[in-house]
């Protein structure tokens, strides 16, 4: 049982891991500022979700292993706000994204 | 009862009256409030030393418990000598303030000021009054942040410059006298200051305790303005409200010089700091550099705030000279100096306020002719300046007198021919301001000028009787300070 | 008054003055009253003196003391024959120059008469100060008294040349007293213990060879109101004063107070048999020749008569630095008895020029054609005056030059002796001329100034005044016993 | 139950988790300061942006919501590394489209916006009245989303309440 | 395997902050300043496994308190002055 | 070995020149109470790591634990940091109120200002 539980939680520590270390890059190789906004989001989401599981899964149920799931909740609670606030002020301070297709078309093709 | 607590309300009741001060609305109540304070502060150092004129050493212990753990206070004849000499300028201030800070501070920073300057004042007087090294940097501290503040309240905007640049400056220093108070901490395992000094005569290799010490005359010199750390200095006393440079001229650099001679004698011990570390071969070229610089830049200014200021960093070269010469006598005559020096500046400051409050204007030109106008505040300031020169019968004499016996009895006499020098140069510098305002005819046109209201001129009386009469009869403030140079040195000059 | 004490006369005689120039200030909105107080005032101090006199003669020596600043730097004063001789010369000069004063001001149309008639007093004040100095101290306090009173006295135009002539007075007599004197007395004490005046010295056995020497300079320098050349140029500066005021400073007070410190350091702190051995001693000796001859050279080239007047005046000083410095006791009585000699010569020479002024507007020598027949009396005067500078009998400055020169070849210093034979002859070639034009030559019309075309003779005060003077001049010499008494008595121990 | 007690429960379980300290009546005391400081301050906010009772409903109503976000957090994640890793293959299709948005409540659209930003992929750049302004790194991410079934759920939990 | 883990967290808490140096924008920075900011609380949580002190949960969830603060402030800030250079290579 | 051992000091030498070099060179206020920031951040990090007790662990009470760092450091660095933060937030109303009066936080534009100021007021 506990070599299961060992075993689970070695994972999702190293699948955090991976991810995180994948958002690190994503924030390198992305070209501009609001694609590396996604990556970020990605080291925010699944990556804060496996390691903190994985060290749920050592702990146990007690105290720690609660205060583990409030961490989890804060960051995804806070997470996505300053992600908003962050871009929301890039864009509204005239920082333009690089686009695909314009936002004319966009809009234009997102009606039909 | 009270007699027992009264080394820590000596800091207690300024800290307290702070915030209180601020709370009470009307002005004019609030200040009644701070100048009770500050007499009272000033009544209570007065008791101080007289229960340790005798020698008696009192101690208190912070909430009960025993150092090290607490922080502990101490009172000897030098530290309640210094207490003496900040709440007595603090005594004079307070009620000098009214009048000077209705022209020179917005109504509505009234309280702002009163609170700073009692939160200056504790701040000093618990820099003086602490055994502990980590407690005394807290409250040099408090006393800058709130000098920050004091300064920034001047009325050209380059009070704020002032201010900004004192700030960083003496953020520096204090950052660098932490360092070395962390540093002996690492060393000793300690920070009461007693125990640091039993324990490091054991250390006197280590080179952790030289970055030490290296550390804390560095911050120290920064703070008390020893040349070529002095940049700060002229711009914060020349652009900060007249009874703030008054205060803090007279008080600030004061409190720091005593923390250092803490440091070099009691903590470090002398044979640490002056035969193992040989600091005086630092101290005295920076002290004849800054007396003769800072006279020398004295006698090219045009604004006398300035002038004053450059003034107060050659004085503080005199101090610094005293120390360095490593004799009873320089010690005695270092700290005399303190003494003196503090009567001399916050006579000169206040009645420079008191100028500035009919005047309008502190620069030298402006003042043509007001001797005849403004006689009993010009008369203060010819005191003053007489003072600042050392002519006999003033406490500049005493103490360039006592300053001059030590170089003599090293036989350091080109220092003797030095200290005559910049005596001269002072006359220079202060004669200008005094045949400006006697000799001149106030210039056509100009707003007519009128004597200074009572309550600007009986402080700075008071403190210019002072002048006198620690000058004339000098048996006070030199037996105190002889004997504080004696216990301060711990016998290891004699 | 003849009741009172020695002690209690040498209190009355300092605080005459000072309250006479209180209530010259009190009585300052009417003028009558003001000179009223200053004849009275001088003439109080005259009598006091003239009581304290016998008691001197009789070999008394009162002193007291004022304060103690420090243990053994006190203030206080003592009276010995050669500070006798001084303060009745400035007595008995006073009331005469408080005469003159009052014709030579109102007649004048001076500004700001009542602070001139202050300063006068203060002036007045110090020197009886410096003439009972009982340590070099108190000497040195009251020499800087003095220099600071005259500076109003000075600048009393208060134009921007009268303020200019006020810092070269101020900046030449500080800076040596400060520079030189100041560190000569602190030597002195270092090596004494004291600085009271003691017949014999209290140098012998502390000092000696060429450091003695440097000690003497510094004193000779150091006491610029000797003028000593290089240190004479504040004395022509302090000819833009007005001519009371001359009078004052060149013939009584202020130079006096030099000439009389140097004879009194050289009888009372060195002693003649100590000084004698000091290498190279003569150097200083020379040095004082030197401005004898240069002075009178100078002399010889100025038309301005208060100018001419001016240079007399630095060579006949030297005189009496010469006379302390050949170190004989015959000279030092010749130079005590120059100091009352040429007080009362030169006095009259100034009080002439300024009559010549007030009567008729004239300032130069070249003006004066024919100007004995419209000023008889003036000019008989001036006549007597300018032989006693030559040192013709029966003017008193023969018995000076008689006993100089007797001590210079009993000294073998026959440098001195062919100086004094030299400078007698310049004397005459730059009086004499005066003398012949103004009672010999026709006058010239061109001369004449506008609105005095038909001048007479000055105000009545002002020729009473200068009559006395030109009477004591030719009365010292008739009956020289006081004087001499009391110069032999100098530097002889009771 | 009023907004308020259920803001009192949530904080003072909230405080107890985290403090650990049960039994010392000094810390429980300040515990329950704490507590009360900051419904005060929760109020304050409330009375301004009236987050009224039934958002808390909303929040705790439909549990299937919070299952589907995951999914969806877990599905947009893997696209995103897909573009990390494989940018040859997986080229970003950046783009920015206004949406009008089903809900109507304000705490629904706080929901609905903040679950668009915790997906990776797609961010919330502004709301305003009833429409949102989108950032997309993948043209399909903005079809997912413009095809409405985030908004539709949120919608539910708006009207099933 | 949490020092494994702790490791990785490192690695991305340095990339993040060669992303802050590198900028270009002032947003970007801001972005990897938050990044570090999370990372760190995901750090202290690892490695208070790591050295069996538990403990640390209670700083972790502190310092993502702070941080989340610490970025609103910033950007607030951001918003109301905005640099001139915001938007290109400063 | 001695440089890595003492690894700490390095890193606390490194921040705090860091932030004297900023202080001293940028003529921009704000990056001057930045610098004094981290140099001051310096010294907190100097006194904490001479709390470390060789094998001791975070002075947080627990159980199973007797080896803890000194805790005594920390303590004052708390009030270091409460007074740095003072400092910091004095010294950003100082900026404040500068920009507002010379409207720049540029130190040499500041002092060109005042150097003007000075030659309008000495000729008028
Ligand atoms: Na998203
Ligand atoms: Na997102």
């Amino acid at each position: 049982m506990n070599f299961i539980i060992d075993a689970l939680s070695w994972g999702c520590l190293l699948l955090g891991s991976f991810l995180g270390i994948s958002g690190a890059i994503g924030i390198f190789s992305f070209k501009e500022f609001y694609s590396r906004v996604q990556a970020a989001s990605v080291t925010d989401t699944l990556c804060v979700f496996f390691i903190m599981l994985g060290l749920i899964l050592q702990s146990g149920f007690n105290l720690v292993s609660v205060k583990l799931i409030i961490a989890v909740g804060l960051l995804w609670l806070t997470g996505p706000l300053a992600t908003h606030a962050l871009v929301r002020s890039a864009y509204l301070t005239g920082l333009k994204p690089k686009l695909s297709i314009t936002r004319k078309e966009s809009a234009k093709r997102g009606k039909s | 009862m009270i007699n027992e607590h009264l080394p820590a309300l000596q800091v207690v009741v300024p800290l307290l009256a702070a915030p209180i001060c601020f709370m009470i609305f009307n002005n004019r109540l609030s200040w009644l409030f701070a100048t009770l304070v500050s007499w009272l502060s000033f009544a209570m150092a007065i008791l101080l030393v007289m229960e340790v004129r005798d020698g008696t050493v009192l101690h208190y212990e912070f909430g009960g418990w025993a150092p090290p753990w607490g922080i502990e206070y101490k009172v000897d004849i030098l530290n309640s000598y210094v207490l003496l000499i900040v709440t007595a300028i603090a005594a004079a201030v307070f009620p000098y303030s009214w009048k000077s800070i209705q022209k020179e501070i917005p109504k509505s920073h009234h309280r702002i000021y009163l609170t700073a300057m009692l939160l200056c004042l504790a701040g000093l007087l618990g820099m003086t009054i602490t055994g502990d090294a980590f407690n005394l940097f807290v409250l040099l501290e408090i006393s800058s942040l709130s000098s920050y503040t004091l300064i920034s309240l001047g009325r050209d905007r380059r009070a704020l410059t002032a201010s900004f640049q004192y700030l960083i400056m003496g953020t520096i220093g204090a950052t660098f006298i932490l360092i070395g108070i962390g540093l002996l901490y690492a060393l000793t395992g300690t920070l009461n200051m007693a125990d640091l000094a039993s324990r490091i005569p054991a250390l006197e290799g280590s080179r952790t305790l030289q970055a030490a010490f290296a550390f804390l005359i560095l911050g120290f010199g920064l703070k008390l303005a020893m040349f070529p750390l002095h940049l700060w200095l002229p711009n914060a006393y020349a652009y900060a409200p007249s009874a703030v440079s008054a205060f803090i001229g007279a008080t600030a650099t004061k409190v720091a010089i005593y923390a250092l001679l803490r440091f070099l004698y009691t903590i470090f011990g002398s044979s640490f700091s002056f035969d193992y570390m040989q600091v005086q071969w630092l101290l005295m070229p920076l002290a004849i550099a800054s007396i003769l610089f800072a006279s020398m830049v004295a006698i090219f200014q045009d604004g006398i705030k300035r002038l004053l200021a450059y003034s107060s960093v050659a004085q503080i070269g005199y101090i610094l000279l005293g120390i360095s010469l490593v004799n009873v006598t320089g010690l005695t005559a270092s700290l005399l100096h303190m003494f003196n020096h503090a009567l001399m500046k916050g006579g000169l400051f206040l009645a420079l306020g008191a100028i500035a409050y009919r005047v309008g204007s502190t620069q030298v030109k402006s003042i043509a002719g007001i001797g005849q106008a403004m006689p009993y505040t010009m008369a203060a300031f010819v005191v003053g300046a007489l003072s600042l020169i050392g002519v006999p019968l003033t406490v500049g004499f005493i103490s360039k007198w006592y300053l001059i016996l030590a170089t003599l009895e090293k036989g350091y006499w080109p220092l003797t021919v030095l200290i005559i020098i910049s005596s001269l140069m002072a006359v220079v510098y202060t004669w200008r301001i005094i045949e400006t305002a006697y000799f001149q005819e106030r210039p056509a046109g100009a707003a007519p000028v009128t004597e200074a209201p009572m309550s600007l001129l009986i402080p700075t009386w008071i403190v210019i009787f002072a002048n006198l009469y620690f000058g004339i009869n000098s048996s006070l403030s030199t037996d105190l300070a002889s004997r504080a140079a004696i216990i301060l040195s711990g016998g290891s000059l004699l | 008054m003849m009741g009172l004490m020695p002690v209690d006369l040498i209190i009355l005689a300092l605080c005459i003055p000072l309250f006479t120039a209180v209530g010259i200030y009190l009585a300052g909105n009417s003028p009558n009253v003001r000179e009223g107080i200053t004849l009275g005032g001088s003439l109080l101090l005259f009598l006091t003196i003239v009581a304290l006199t016998p008691h001197i003669l009789d070999g008394e020596r009162p002193s007291f003391e004022l304060i103690e600043i420090l243990p053994g730097l006190k203030l206080s004063f003592t009276v010995e024959p050669l500070g006798m001789i001084f303060a009745l010369v400035a007595a008995t000069l006073w009331p005469i120059n408080s005469l003159y004063s009052i014709g030579y001001m109102r007649s004048n149309n001076e500004r700001k008469q009542t602070r001139f008639y202050i300063f006068f007093a203060i002036a007045l004040s110090s020197v009886m100060a410096i003439a009972f100095a009982g340590n070099l101290l108190t000497l040195f306090v009251f020499y800087e008294v003095l220099t600071l009173s005259t500076y109003p006295l000075v600048t009393h135009a208060g134009t921007e040349k009268a303020r200019n002539a006020g810092r070269v007075y101020l900046g030449i007599l500080i800076s040596t007293s400060i520079g030189l004197l100041l560190p000569a007395i602190i030597w002195v004490w270092y090596l004494a213990g004291t600085t009271d005046f003691t017949a014999g010295g209290i140098l012998t056995g502390h000092i000696s060879g060429p450091l003695l020497t440097v000690l003497a300079a510094l004193f000779i320098f150091g006491i610029g109101k000797a003028a000593v050349m290089p240190t004479h140029r504040w004395l022509p500066a302090a000819m833009v004063a007005p001519t009371p005021v001359s009078a004052l400073l060149h013939a009584v007070a202020v130079v006096k107070a030099g000439v009389f410190s140097v004879v009194k350091v050289v009888a009372y702190i060195f002693g003649l048999d100590l000084l004698i051995t000091a290498p190279g001693i003569e150097w200083l000796l020379y040095i004082a020749c030197f401005t004898v001859v240069a002075a009178s050279i100078i002399a010889l080239q100025q038309d301005n008569l208060k100018k001419r007047l001016a240079y007399s005046t630095i060579s006949q000083l030297s005189y009496v630095v010469m006379g302390a410095l050949i170190l004989a006791p015959l000279s030092l009585i010749g130079a005590s008895l120059h100091i009352a000699v040429h007080a009362f010569g030169k006095i009259t020479l100034f009080f002439a020029a300024g009559s010549i002024y007030t009567a008729s507007k004239k300032t130069n020598i070249s003006q004066l054609n024919g100007i004995g027949r419209r000023m008889p009396w003036t000019m008989a005067a001036f006549s007597i005056g300018a032989l006693s500078m030559i040192a013709l009998p029966p003017a008193a400055g023969f018995l000076s030059k008689w006993y100089l020169l007797l001590g210079a070849s009993q000294q073998q210093q026959y440098i001195a002796m062919a100086v004094i034979v030299m400078s007698t002859l310049l004397n005459a070639a730059y009086f004499v001329p005066i003398i012949y034009a103004a009672f010999l030559k026709p006058e010239d019309p061109d001369q004449l100034i506008e609105h005095k075309r038909d001048h007479k003779e000055a105000p009545l005060p002002m020729v009473i005044a200068l009559t006395i003077t030109a009477a004591a001049t030719l009365l010292i010499f008739i009956f020289p016993g006081l004087a001499l008494e009391l110069a032999q008595a100098v530097g002889v121990p009771v | 139950m009023p907004y308020r007690y259920l803001l009192i429960i949530g904080l003072t379980l909230f405080w107890l988790l985290l403090s650990g300290y049960w039994t010392n009546p000094l810390i429980l005391t300040l515990g329950a300061a704490s507590v009360a400081l900051a419904t005060w301050m929760a109020m304050r906010i409330e009375k301004k942006y009236a987050f009224n009772e039934k958002g808390i409903a909303i929040l705790s109503k439909q549990h299937t919501f919070w299952p589907w976000l995951f999914v969806e957090i877990v599905k947009s994640n893997i696209s995103v590394l897909k573009c990390i890793w494989m940018p040859k293959t997986h080229p970003i299709s950046p783009l920015i489209r206004q949406l009008k948005m089903q809900p109507q409540t304000r705490i629904a659209r706080t929901l609905y916006a903040n679950s668009i930003t915790l997906t990776p992929g797609t961010v919330s750049i502004e709301v305003r009245n009833d429409e949102v302004l989108i950032y997309a790194l993948l043209e399909d991410a903005m079809k997912d989303l413009e095809d409405g079934e985030m908004g539709e759920r949120v919608y539910k939990l708006e009207v099933n309440n | 395997m949490f020092a494994v883990t702790c490791l990785a967290i490192l690695v991305v808490m340095g990339i993040a902050l060669a992303r802050a140096f590198i900028g270009p924008t002032i947003y970007d920075r801001i972005l990897a300043v938050n990044m570090f900011g999370t990372k760190t609380v995901l750090f202290i949580a690892v490695y208070g496994f790591l050295t069996e002190r538990p403990e640390f949960m209670d700083i972790a969830l502190i310092y993502a308190l702070i941080n989340f603060v610490g970025v609103i402030v910033v950007l607030k800030f951001v918003e109301r002055y905005p640099p001139n250079s915001a938007h290109s290579d400063e | 070995m001695m440089t890595l051992e003492l690894y700490n000091y390095w890193v606390v030498i490194f921040l705090m020149m860091a932030g004297f070099y900023m202080l001293i060179a940028s003529n921009h206020l704000i990056r001057k109470i930045i610098g004094l920031n981290i140099f001051q951040t310096s010294v907190f990090m100097l006194y904490i790591s001479l709390g470390k007790v060789a094998g001791g662990t975070a002075p947080i009470a627990a159980e199973g634990i007797d080896t803890y760092s000194n805790p005594l450091p920390h303590v004052l660095i708390l009030t270091a940091i409460v007074v740095g933060i003072s400092t910091t937030s004095l010294a950003l109303a100082l900026v404040i109120r500068i920009k507002e009066s010379y409207d720049t936080v540029n130190e040499d534009e500041i002092l060109e200002i005042d150097r003007i100021a000075d030659e309008e007021g000495s000729s008028a």
